[in-house]
């Protein structure tokens, strides 16, 4: 059978369900899958988490590397932000230089952190204009079944959390904790035949007709957002959306 | 919303912005259809002080075969600057931020294309960022749907585009390049007037909920007005045609 | 029908046409396509032009950053030309990094403003050895009919005259005009069934023989040439190219 | 060995090691197979402070396909650090040390697999470096063999690894990783138990033929008991896969 | 024509130039033909102290295919420069300036292969500089055009090349390194001497057109003595390989 | 006939000439092909070989550049090797970036290099943490008849040899010769039907089950190894392979 007719009989299977109000895996429409955080996981990072969001697994890296700051942000710490969504992860994806897939996923995750204000970066110089500490957070995907932007997001969290700033080895003083300001966390809805469905799986996600992620903070207010996908949302579609992911992120985030 | 704080008065009292505007004031746009020869369809969009082209090849053969669609064409945007485009030279080819553009712009023009009547084909659009001062995703997806309807693309709609953004606390329209770089939050809108649907969505910043709905209703409002002056670009384009073929005839 | 009988329909026609003494557009063998150039149309470089060579279009940007020199040569700023023939400009350019095609314009671009020296450098020098200002001439083809040399060149030229070296955001001072010292100017010609023409259109390109471009400055003197495709000139061939090429040259200079 | 000299005692007066291992006594090691949903088999090794993962996909189509061979399968194996898996940040994607190892353990595993079953196939081995301290190869290499038994795919024998080495004039077994950057060599083996052959061979360092002989069978002898716990994970990931099916029953 | 002004007397009093040479006059040039024993043809050459080797391979398949002409073979020239041929080290791979040069030898050499005898086939020359003194772009076409006959390709004529150029206002020949670093003006040649054609020519630095004129006509000259040398090499080949022939019968 | 076929017919070919206890070239199973090394063959260089051994001839250039060492090794200077294993030498090499082959080539020889002391890099180091001689070892093939390892192992001691540092033109005083310090030779035995060959040809290479590389100093004492290819080695043939390896590179380092 060819993969265009193995699409169709599971888009069929998927929307027959939802028609009577059900997810393949039992799930309500509004139902994250379980989530297992594990932090501290990575030795050899300043912080680090592995997350299982059903069967979507990732390992978030957070190193912190002296450096030089940006030349028109002197007073702060530099972010950068790294998805490698390696073909151990799934067969869908390739070996090689980030495709457009992987960029989305690490400047969506970035833009929530950034935007969100997930770690002080002011707190991260040491010396306006010439030295503060380069933080990389590395999104590691293991095993893929869908909605990367979450797990990533949740992880880059978890990790920051227990993240240490590695001021000893450089000869600094002490090690402290990462200056944690808020914790940015994204929940993403698809929309399949008029239905709007939360944390979707691989499966979800191929006959999905639009994506919508929503990063919110603590106070409710919104940091970031990205739709996705060849489909649209009505503007009220858009705004039912915006409400279940803050309200589900603060679920999450009271988790953390 | 690189956010530096800064002296700047990005509103001042009277409640007029750096350039003068109102807040939900769009900057003067103007478009042109047609202007280049080798497309198959072409659109010029002056925004503020963006230059932004946009050429449309296709529908054609898809390359490299494994990215065909048997069912249907694959609109495949490709968003690109300058070097010379800002004020620091942009080093040639992609980046990591024309590629995020690419993907949301092809996802958001696939919608507004009866992508079914060509299977197997390329639909590729470029889009050149000549001059950048801010919005220039809004101004590219605005040209390339013109651009479409100028190559004959069969299109369910055009799709307009604008942002809405908050600077000094006052959700605004249409960000100019300090209120980008200064202000508090930008929400790029991509818009189907027929069909009253958003195809392109992105948020970065700081917003109450209200702020962002308030935001989003600006962004669609002026969307219309964007849509009015891309069907003005094209009668202006098909009248002119017209004209050559009875000059022609 | 495949490319290769079109190609020979092409050629034929053409060949016919010429042996009229006829070019497809009507103009003489030795008769440039209408040239016009518009200065300044890129406010973010710091100087820039807008060229349409017939149905060729090209955007020349010039931006001036500082920068360290050459250490061969300390005393001099640096001189960088690029060229974009990006698959907007014709079915026939493909994206990603430049090919021969586009090295080749570049090069031969750069070779007649280096050898022709179209710009003082040395008065782009700072202080010797440490600081300089690095010229970048970014050349980005819109609409591609044909001779990117030749619109490439002119509008090289057209952007010098009219840019100025930004002191003042550097802190230098004041903005003045770039040190324009000579116009290197350099028509293309080439030859079909022996017959030598003027500033090809892309048609003519096709099939055309051998191309020859040759750049002078104001004085007469030769500064730049490249011989091109497959074909070969006789000498005497090549003395006439440089003659009409002189000729016209000296025209086109004093139109800018 | 880039053994630059230290006031590191990298044997103490007992014989004993920095980590109080004697020479002849391996890290800590623990396998666990089926740890991934969507690869045909995985195994995941905890080996001292190292945390490997291996996956495998296949026999599968080989693409591109002038890589095919019309007569065997090919294993192709890919071993790649997390960019977080050591001190410094190390670069995404892989470097010229990976390249050598994937190659390296390609041609180790090829050995075993029954490649003549599946012309024209691809077997593609993934191997992720978590965290790195020293002997990811042999950890690698161990738990990709896991990987490939846990898919089911036919196999001579698995390949069990190990390095010996040299420090303080000592030939000892599995270095760790000061042990490896202030040793004196370093020779990573793999071994197949059942037909009692070497299909992995390296060395570094400085090594009389005397200390290379006992150092090759000190490594040999160590793999024989790497062997014993890969087999006991695929009997645990066996027996586990025996309880779910009767569950499901 | 890099030109820094120097001390440096690039023509004597005498009128001879820094390695002694008469204006017209150029360095010694040795030409080995069939060196290698892999390639399809083969040649050598020490021209002053240049040192270049060219090896042939086809006609062959045409990879990739969407290359292949259904009319002639392609001739698809490759220069590269060792990295250690030039003073400072040179980075391995190509670069712009060896991507334009192989551009312009594979169209000299296009015109006097009968590409049209295979068609769809891809004619492989690779230029190999060991050492670099000047001159290594005419070096290279002199003998890949040897090359080429060496591998029993059908040619129309050898290309021959060599450089004129102006130096202490002086028409000279055959630039060496200092005179191509501070000389005034370099033209480089490729010359079909039965057809007396040009097929390589370009230019850089300030000639008046008498100049200009004086230059090719030295170096069209010139490339005839060049041409005795290509011949002498080849008939030594072909003397060499009757003699194995005999010897072998 | 398809290449496996043709891979076939040669594979019985040659084991059933060692069957006969014969190879293809009249050689004996522990016998090194005619070897002929030319040193300073690049004036360009500061060190160089030309080595022919058999039908493979391999050009190695050393060229010293002043750099700064790395953090973690203040006191000596840096060694990089690379191989370039050019589609002139073989139709089966490919241009391109270093693939797999060209890579382990490189590595291997600067194991050999670098694990052998062959160059005193402390000697090249000019100002702890500063400056010290960055000791390029090039590897240009040029023909390739199989045995790259030893050719360019052979080729890089011998270039070692030769070598000159060029203090001189650093304005550092007089030229002095490199500093060796030992001459660590590489052989290579392969393994066809049970037998062990030392010096494969290409031929031999294409049909071998196993490799195994050995490099050895004066001392007899080992200093590298790799083992490549699909096949295996009894722990007998590995100690067999080492003997060999050791007594042929000790007459090899004898010749040079």
């Amino acid at each position: 059978m060819s993969k265009d007719v193995v699409a169709d009989l599971k888009r069929d299977y998927i929307t027959r369900l939802l028609a009577k109000g059900m997810r393949s895996d039992g799930r309500q429409f509004d139902e994250m899958r379980s989530l297992k955080v594990e932090t501290n996981y990575i030795g050899s990072a300043q912080g680090s988490a592995l997350v299982h969001l059903g069967d979507t697994t990732v390992v978030v890296g957070v190193k912190l590397i002296l450096g030089a700051p940006f030349p028109d942000t002197p007073n702060t710490g530099v972010l950068t932000t790294n998805a490698e969504l390696i073909p151990m992860a799934s067969e869908t994806f390739e070996s090689g230089p980030p495709d457009q897939t992987s960029i989305e996923v690490a400047r969506v995750v970035d833009r929530g952190i950034r935007e969100g204000h997930a770690v002080d970066l002011e707190k991260l110089c040491l010396e306006p204009g010439k030295q503060v500490w380069i933080m990389f957070v590395d999104v590691h995907v293991l095993d893929y079944d869908g909605n990367l932007f979450d797990a990533a997001s949740i992880g880059a969290n978890a990790a920051f959390k227990t993240a240490m700033v590695p001021n000893k080895a450089a000869g600094l003083g002490e090690d402290v904790p990462l200056p944690v300001k808020h914790q940015p966390i994204s929940i993403t809805v698809v929309k399949i035949d008029g239905k709007l469905l939360v944390d979707p799986t691989h499966d979800e996600e191929r006959v999905a007709d639009a994506r919508l992620t929503v990063a919110t903070i603590e106070t409710g207010n919104l940091c970031a957002m990205q739709k996705g996908l060849d489909g649209a949302f009505t503007l009220d579609e858009v705004l039912k959306v915006v409400e279940t992911s803050s309200r589900i992120g603060a679920e999450i985030r009271s988790k953390l | 919303m690189g956010g530096a704080p800064t002296d700047l008065k990005l509103i001042d009292e009277r409640g007029l912005r750096l350039d003068g505007r109102r807040p939900d004031e769009m900057r003067p746009l103007k478009i042109e259809a047609g202007v280049l020869n080798k497309a198959d369809g072409s659109a010029f969009v002056e925004w503020g002080m963006n230059k932004v082209m946009a050429a449309v090849y296709g529908p054609r053969e898809c390359h490299p075969r494994h990215l065909q669609n048997t069912e249907r064409a694959l609109v495949q945007c490709h968003y690109n600057m300058a070097s010379f485009s800002v004020e620091d030279r942009k080093r040639p080819g992609p980046d990591r931020r024309s590629h995020e553009i690419s993907k949301i712009l092809s996802e958001a023009l696939t919608h507004v294309v009866f992508t079914e009547y060509f299977p197997r084909t390329s639909i590729d659009v470029y889009i050149e960022v000549l001059q950048a001062n801010a919005g220039t995703r809004c101004a590219g997806l605005t040209a390339a749907s013109v651009a479409l309807a100028d190559a004959g693309v069969p299109m369910r709609d055009l799709v307009a585009s604008v942002a809405a953004g908050k600077v000094a606390n006052t959700i605004v329209l249409d960000l100019g390049k300090e209120e980008d770089n200064f202000g508090q939050a930008d929400i790029p809108v991509g818009y189907v007037p027929r069909t009253d649907e958003v195809v392109l969505l992105q948020m970065d910043g700081d917003l109450t909920r209200e702020e962002f709905d308030k935001g989003l209703h600006m962004a669609v409002g002026a969307c219309k007005k964007v849509y009015e002056v891309q069907r003005d670009a094209l009668k202006r384009r098909y009248s002119a045609r017209a004209e050559g073929q009875e000059e022609g005839a």
